[in-house]
């Protein structure tokens, strides 16, 4: 099976992307966290408007640096701004 | 329910919070419950709020607006209890409480916890409309009468 | 209970006054709840307190605190109720609510009407201390064998 | 039967009064609520300190002046600092 990263989109991202959950293949070494979110964009254009409002969730942990790598089997989450209450 | 943070798509019961909220000494309670309002949208009138979250994130750092309101604000008891799945209107979704010895204490530690819930927990709501009705055209009324 | 201004002797229920407190529209909902503290005193740990009340002056002063709450802070749902008589240690003097449609001016409207609930309303409380046992004198080692 | 103010005692002002209610005796045209008010703690030495805290209740109104004239048949009620809550 070639290497992936779990995508896990919510609310308005998912709905952009029509699909809450994407696996994503990456090289065996991964990629910075900015490369991923700029292919994520191009490949769901209608996702790319919403990804600057996003925050960034790296198997549990919000991250701020796109230069952060992500690597296979990594779980990565897409959260636009929050909306609870 | 006996736990301060508490995720559910079952119903949200202040009865319950005002147990969790007691203790001796505890002289003040405050809770605060959010409902769902029947907006006006483009889409038309919100009959429900269709509530999502990153669950396992958002317990965590439900516990730690638990532990930040302790210490900040002396808040001995608390409830951050919030549902998801879908919540129709007039429902509470959100449950806030904090109990303290004294009232000021404890309606600043509900306030702090429910504004910091709104704006760090990973939670987030669809709203589904029901459209308004397009208006009828009127019944054409013709003029005297017409053929056919 | 249905009402807003209620003096009454027997326990106040949050689950009723969350039933007072709602309506179309009514996003953002405060309760406070006042309970009695078990304070130490001079004359030992409070077990108890009496309230009693000016209770027709007090109906009216509470009254007219719901018109100003609703006039100044748009809460078109409010709760004021209070008991009297004998309450124990834990159990709720008093339940102050407001309903509005977003949760700052709830907020504000119940913590506006519980501070003026205290300064204005003709109610008054007289603790009841159970006396902290005096300790006894340990009893007395002689040295050695005394006489008699 | 002569003519009377009853005087209603709460609180504090009850306990040092030893007493809820009184029947005081006051002339036909009666009194002005200052005289009133200094004849209570002269008769009633444990209430005489807390008299300048409390508020006073003429007939279900708050009154302010000292002036004002208390008639028999009126209600009177000496109100302490409120404590509900």
């Amino acid at each position: 099976m070639a290497p992936r990263v779990t995508i896990l989109l919510f609310a308005t991202a998912r709905l952009a992307a029509g699909a809450s959950e994407l696996r994503w293949p990456v090289e065996p070494g991964g990629l910075p966290l900015g490369s991923l979110v700029r292919s994520l964009g191009s490949r769901y254009p209608k996702l790319a408007p919403i990804l600057p409002t996003c925050r960034f969730v790296l198997n549990g942990r919000y991250v701020v640096s796109r230069a952060t790598r992500v690597r296979p089997g990594d779980k990565f989450a897409v959260h636009p701004p929050y909306g609870g209450g | 329910m006996t736990v301060s943070v508490h995720l559910t798509r079952r119903p949200l019961s202040v009865a319950a919070a005002m147990r969790v909220l007691s203790g001796p000494g505890l002289g003040g309670v405050v809770v605060f419950a959010g409902r769902v309002r029947p907006d006006r949208t483009p889409a038309g009138r919100v009959t429900k709020l269709e509530y999502e979250g990153d669950l396992a994130l958002a317990r965590s750092v439900l516990a730690d607006l638990e532990r930040t309101a302790q210490r900040r604000f002396g808040a001995v008891r608390i409830v951050l209890w919030h549902r998801f799945g879908t919540i129709k209107v007039g429902e509470v979704s959100v449950l806030v409480g904090a109990a303290c010895g004294h009232r000021s204490a404890a309606f600043d530690a509900a306030r702090y916890l429910i504004e910091e819930l709104k704006r760090s927990v990973p939670i987030w709501k669809t709203e589904r409309a029901r459209p308004a009705r397009r208006p009828r055209r009127p019944p054409y009324r013709r003029r005297g009468r017409a053929s056919g």
